[in-house]
C-alpha cells in the first residue's frame, strides 16, 4: 500500500462520458491482482478533496502502464476527465482484496457478468483467469449502444454477450436476461455493477459458486473511517469494510 | 526537551499534532503505511459501552472543501478496544486519547470508568458533539449546563485528565467552555463538526442516508480558528485544536489562535501521510520566523497582536 | 406565468434568483456588466440611519471555497440610498429588497419607516445577523426573544412585507424562525455569514483589521442547505435561501432544501455574470429532470424524500 | 469592462519567485490605459475563489498580448505559476481609473518611482509617457539583486537608478534614498509600491505634483462590495474604492 505518483500517458473519451485513462509509473508493477482498485485524487488544488476508487482495468507491466476505465459523471470525475497526457495523477493502490483467484478449479468456465461501470475490473480479471487456463464468458450490460465500450477487446478474451436496456445493441435487457441459457454449466461468477444488479444476479444464480464486487461512497479508501461499511451475516463484528475487506466478496456474504 | 514537544494534561506529546476522533480508526490502518510512533499522539475513535454499527450508508458526502460525514460512533463497544484494540497501539510508545460518546449520563460514565483505566490511555476525550445520533452527543454539547453536569460526573470516575470536545453548533462557545472548566475539565477538544447537509438536486434526496452530518475540512477552519482564539481569552483550560487543518502552516495559524496541540482529521483521507508530513515540515516553518520551541506559539495571536497592514 | 417565475410576500419575479445583501452594492456596478432587468430582483447593501464608514481595511480574507469579510455595514445612510441609490434601479423594473440594518430597535424601526414607504422597494430584510459590527446586528439575531421583538416593531411601521435574514451562528435556528414568525414574519432569509477568522501563520496577526469576519460562500452551503431544510420543516414561511450557491444546480438544491428564492452572494466576486447564467441554465436543468414549474422544486426534498442509494 | 479568457503563451519566472506571464486574445485590444488592472482568477476548479488584481505590465497590439509580472507568493500566485503555455485565463478588465496622461505637460520630466512587485505598472507607463514625449526617469526599489527584475527593459525607456535594501544592487536602501538628486528639477511624479513607501514618496516630494497607485485586498474588484475603501478627505463621501475610483490617485488625495 504506497502512494504513487503516476504520469497520464493517454486519457481519452471511448464512449459517451466514458474515458480511458493510462497512467505510468514503477508504483504499477505492484497492481498485480485484479479486483483491486486506486484510491484517485482528483488533483492539488481543487475543492474536491476526496478521493476517487477505481478499478484496475489492466495493467501493462513492461510499459509500467495501468489502464483505469472511468465515466465522468460527477464533478470529480470530469476533472480528472480534463486531464492532458504529462500530468500527474497521486493514486493510493492497490487497495481492497481483489478476486482471488488461487482456489478456482482451472477446468471451470468462469462467467463474467458487468453493468455499466462496474465493467472495467472484469477486463483484468479475465486475462488473469484466461492465463490460468479457465474459459471466460463474458455478460455486458450497457444502457445502450452509445454507451457501450470495450466489446472489441473483451471479445479477444472470450465469448462476450452485450445487453442493452434500450435494445440498441445486443439482447434488449438487463444482463440477468441473459444469463439463462448459460447458467446449465455451473460456471464459477464473477460480477460487478450497482447493487440492484448484483443482487438479481445473485438470485439468478442461487446456489452457484461466486464473487460480487461492491461499491460504496468512501472516505479514507483502507478500513479507517467506517464510511463504506456493509453489513454481513457471516462475520462476527456483523459488518465489513468494503474499501478493505472487499470489494469482492463471496456471493451470499453481504446483506445487498 | 525537543523542539516541538508540547505537554499537555496527560499527553507529553514529542510534537503537537495528533490524528483526530474517527478519522484515523484505532491506528491499525494508518500503520501500514508510516510508523506511528513519528506522530504526537493519537485520538481513538469514539468508544460506546455496547458495540454499535452505526447509521446506513451513503455515510460520506462530499462539498467544496470539505466532506459531511455521518458515521454514527460505529465502534466494537469500550470492551473490544480495551482488549483488541489498545493493545497493538503499545509498541509505538506514544499517548492515546480515547474519545468517549454515550446516549445517556450513565453510558459516558461507565466507558470512561473502563478506558481510563486502561494503562494505555492517556486522557480521555469527552465527546459531546456528535451531531450524528439521535441520542447523546450533541444534546450534551448545546446546553451548558447539561454539559456541565456530565463533565463533573466524567471527572468524578475518570482515572485520567479529561478533555471535553466542544461543538461548533452553538450561539456561544465561550459560555460552554467556561461550564465545563468551571465543572473541572482538564482541557478542550474543539471543534467538532458543524451540521450540514447535502441533496442530490436531481432527485431532490439526501446524499447521506441520515440526511444530515458533519461538516468537516478545510471548509470549517475559519470557524474554528475562530472559536478556539475566543475561547482562548476566557479560559485557562488547554486546547486541542482541530477543523480543516492540512498544512504545517494551518498547524502554526491554529496555535497562534490558542491551540496547545492540533488534530487533524480530514486531510488523512486526502493524504494518508499528512501526519508526518506535517511534523517534518514544521521546524522549517519554525525557522523562517525564528521561533525556538513550538509550544512558544500557542496563543501569539492574543500577546502580541496589532492592526495587520496588508503588505506586499 | 413564465416556468421561472416565484411569487413571495411582496416579491413577484420573474425567476428565483437574486443576489444577496453586500455583495452587489446598490446594483449599479453590476449594470456596466448586464441587464439588471434579467434579474428575479435585487437586494440592496444594508441601510443604517446614518451613513456609515464601516470598519478599517483589509476588509475581506480569502479561505479555503470561501472568504471572510469585515466590511461593516458601510452605506451612504438610508436617506442617501433613497435619494440616490433608488432611483437608479427604477428603469429595470424588478422587486427590490432592502437590506435593513441598525443598532438600537430604534435605528432599525425609523430605517424601516422611511425605506419602506419608497415605491421602488418591494420588500425589507431585516438583517439582524451581520457578525462584523459591534452594537446591534447579530446581538439581536442569537436571542430569539429581542428577535421577536424586533420583527414585531419593525412589521408594525413597515409598508412592505418584512423578511427576517437569520444568522447561522445559533445553537437553534428553527426556535429563531419560530420565534420571528410567531411575531408576524412575512418570510425569512438564510443564511447570513458564519463567524470566522483567519491568522497569518508568520506574524501570528489576524488578516481582517476587524479580527474576525462573516464566512461565505461554498463552504458554508452545507450548513445553510441543512438549516433551511430544518426550519422548512417548522415554519410556513417563504425563505429566500442563500449561503455558498454559485450554480443552477445549486439553486435548485436550495429550492429542494425549502427555499422558494435564492439569494447569490460570494459568486458574484468570482464571476460577474452568474446570476445571468444561472438564470440561463436553468431552465435546461428542469428539462433535464422533468420538471415544468421551478416553484414545484420547493420543498421537494420533505415532501418525496427517501433514503437514496448510491448509483452508478 | 468585460471578461476575457486568454490564452497562456509563456509563463516563466524571470527573478526569485518573480513570474512573467504573457496572455493573448482579442480582449487585449481595450487594455490601453497604464496603471489599470486585471483581476485575474486562479482557476475554474480551485479552492481560492477570489481573483488576484495585477497590473498591466505592457500590451503588443499587433500580437494581441498582455504581460503581467508577478510575485509568486501566497497560494493562489503560486498555482497561476504553475500554468502551462496554451492554459486559458480568465480575466476581468481592463478594471480601475489608470494614469490619466491627457493633462501631463509634454515637456515635464516624469520620474517613475516603484518598489517591488510595484514596479510592473511603471513599464508600461514609461512607454506612453515616452511616446507622448516626455523624458522618463525610474527609480526601482527591490530587496536584492535577485529580486530585481526588467532592469535593462526599463533602461531601454529611460534613465533607471535601483535600490536594493541589502545594497548587493544600485544603491543601498530604499527609493526616497535615490531620491535626493532628482527633485530638483521638479518632475511629475508616478508612484507605486506597498503603502509604506509611498508614504514617504509623498513626504519627500512634498510639494510637487504627482500620481500614487494603492493596493488593497479586493473581493468584486468592480466597486460592488466596499473591500477595498481608503479614507480620503477631498471627496464628499469621506472614501474612496481602490478598485473603481482608484487604483491611482492624485498625491495627498487619499489617507495612507
Ligand atoms: C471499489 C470501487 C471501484 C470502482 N471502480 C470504478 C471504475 O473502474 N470506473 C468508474 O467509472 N467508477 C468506478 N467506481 C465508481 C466511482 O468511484 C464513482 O463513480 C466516482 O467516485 C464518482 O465520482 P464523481 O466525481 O463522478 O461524482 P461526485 O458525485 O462528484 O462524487 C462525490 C463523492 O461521492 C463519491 N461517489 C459518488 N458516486 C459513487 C459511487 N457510485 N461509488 C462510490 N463513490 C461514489 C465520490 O467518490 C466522491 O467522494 C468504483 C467504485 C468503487 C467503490
Ligand atoms: C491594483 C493592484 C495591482 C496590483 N498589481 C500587481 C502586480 O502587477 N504584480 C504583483 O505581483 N502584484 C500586484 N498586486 C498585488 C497582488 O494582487 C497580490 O500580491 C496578490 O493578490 C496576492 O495573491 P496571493 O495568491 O499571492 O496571496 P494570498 O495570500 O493567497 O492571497 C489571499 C487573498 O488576499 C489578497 N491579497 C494578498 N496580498 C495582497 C496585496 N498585497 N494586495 C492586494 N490583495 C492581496 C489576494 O488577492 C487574495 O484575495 C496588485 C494589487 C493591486 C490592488
Ligand atoms: C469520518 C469522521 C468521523 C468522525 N468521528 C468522530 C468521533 O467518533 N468522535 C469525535 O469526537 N469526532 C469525530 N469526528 C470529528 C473529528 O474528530 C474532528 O473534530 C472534525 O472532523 C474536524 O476536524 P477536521 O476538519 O480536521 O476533520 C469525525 C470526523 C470525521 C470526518
Ligand atoms: C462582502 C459581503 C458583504 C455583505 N454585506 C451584507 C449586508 O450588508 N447585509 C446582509 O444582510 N448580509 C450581507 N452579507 C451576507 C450575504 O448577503 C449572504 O447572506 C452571505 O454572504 C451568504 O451568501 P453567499 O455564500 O452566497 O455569499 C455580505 C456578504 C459579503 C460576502
Ligand atoms: S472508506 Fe474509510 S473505512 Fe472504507
Ligand atoms: S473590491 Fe469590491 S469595492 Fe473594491
Amino acid at each position: 500500500m504506497k502512494k504513487h505518483l503516476l504520469s497520464i500517458t493517454s486519457n481519452t473519451e471511448i464512449a459517451r462520458n466514458i474515458f480511458e485513462m493510462k497512467l505510468t509509473g514503477p508504483g504499477t508493477a505492484t497492481m498485480t491482482v485484479p479486483g483491486q482498485f486506486l484510491h484517485v485524487s482528483v488533483g492539488k488544488h481543487t475543492s474536491k478533496l476526496l478521493r476517487r476508487p477505481l478499478s484496475i482495468c489492466d495493467v501493462d507491466f513492461e510499459k509500467e502502464e495501468v489502464t483505469l476505465l472511468y465515466r465522468a459523471q460527477g464533478e470529480g470525475t470530469k476533472q480528472l476527465s480534463q486531464k492532458q497526457p504529462g500530468e500527474i495523477v497521486d493514486v493510493l493502490g492497490p487497495l481492497g482484496n481483489g478476486f482471488f483467484l488461487e482456489t478456482i478449479d482451472d477446468s471451470k468456465t468462469a462467467l463474467l457478468i458487468g453493468g455499466g461501470i462496474g465493467v472495467p475490473p472484469l477486463y483484468y480479471l479475465g486475462k488473469k483467469l484466461r492465463e490460468k487456463g479457465l474459459k471466460v464468458k463474458f455478460i455486458l450490460g450497457y444502457q445502450s449502444l452509445e454507451d457501450s465500450f470495450y466489446i472489441e477487446q473483451f471479445q479477444e478474451i472470450g465469448e462476450t454477450i452485450v445487453t442493452t436496456v434500450d435494445g440498441s445493441f445486443g439482447i434488449k435487457g438487463f444482463v440477468t436476461d441473459a444469463m439463462d441459457q448459460l447458467t446449465s454449466d455451473e460456471p464459477v461468477i464473477y460480477s460487478v455493477g450497482p447493487a440492484v444488479m448484483l443482487k438479481a444476479v445473485e438470485q439468478k444464480a442461487a446456489g452457484l459458486n461466486g464473487f460480487i464486487s461492491l461499491e460504496e461512497r468512501m472516505g479514507c479508501g483502507i478500513g479507517a473511517c467506517f464510511a463504506c461499511v456493509c453489513p454481513t451475516e457471516n462475520r462476527q463484528s456483523g459488518y465489513v469494510k468494503i474499501c478493505n475487506d472487499g470489494p469482492v466478496f463471496k456471493m451470499g456474504e453481504v446483506v445487498l | 526537551m525537543s523542539r516541538l514537544s508540547v505537554s499537555l494534561p496527560g499527553l507529553n506529546m514529542k510534537n503537537p499534532i495528533l490524528p483526530a476522533s474517527g478519522c484515523f480508526g484505532f491506528g491499525k490502518e494508518y500503520a501500514k503505511w508510516y510508523d506511528l510512533s513519528l506522530l504526537g499522539g493519537i485520538t481513538i475513535k469514539a468508544a460506546t459501552l455496547e458495540g454499535r454499527f452505526g447509521n446506513p450508508t451513503p455515510r460520506v458526502a462530499e462539498t467544496e472543501s470539505g466532506m459531511l460525514n455521518a458515521i454514527g460512533l460505529q465502534n466494537p463497544g469500550v470492551k473490544g478496544i480495551i482488549e483488541n484494540e489498545l493493545p497493538a497501539l503499545e509498541p509505538y510508545n506514544i499517548p492515546i486519547l480515547a474519545n468517549i460518546a454515550g446516549s445517556t449520563e450513565e453510558e459516558y460514565i461507565e466507558v470512561t470508568r473502563q478506558i481510563s483505566a486502561s494503562p494505555l490511555v492517556s486522557a480521555v476525550e469527552l465527546n459531546i458533539s456528535c451531531p450524528n445520533v439521535k441520542e447523546g452527543g450533541i444534546q450534551f454539547g448545546t446546553h451548558y449546563k447539561s454539559a456541565a453536569d456530565l463533565t463533573k460526573k466524567v471527572k468524578n470516575v475518570s482515572e485520567k485528565p479529561v478533555y471535553v470536545k466542544l461543538s461548533p453548533n452553538v450561539s456561544n462557545i465561550t459560555e460552554m467552555a467556561e461550564a465545563v472548566e468551571e465543572a473541572g475539565a482538564d482541557g478542550l477538544s474543539m471543534i467538532n463538526t458543524l451540521v450540514g447537509m447535502k441533496l442530490d438536486w436531481r432527485t431532490g434526496n439526501p446524499i447521506l442516508a441520515n440526511k444530515t452530518g458533519g461538516l468537516s475540512g478545510p471548509a470549517i477552519k475559519p470557524v474554528a480558528i475562530r472559536m478556539i482564539y475566543e475561547v482562548s481569552q476566557k479560559v485557562s483550560l488547554p486546547i486541542i485544536g482541530m477543523g480543516g487543518v492540512s498544512t504545517a502552516e494551518d498547524v502554526l495559524e491554529m496555535m497562534s489562535a490558542g491551540a496547545s496541540a492540533v488534530a487533524v482529521g480530514t486531510a488523512n483521507f486526502v493524504n494518508p501521510y499528512v501526519c508526518p508530513e506535517i511534523i517534518e515540515k514544521l521546524p522549517e516553518l519554525l525557522d523562517e520566523i525564528g521561533v525556538e520551541q513550538i509550544s512558544e506559539m500557542t496563543g501569539r495571536s492574543l500577546r502580541q497582536w496589532k492592526t495587520p497592514l496588508s503588505s506586499r
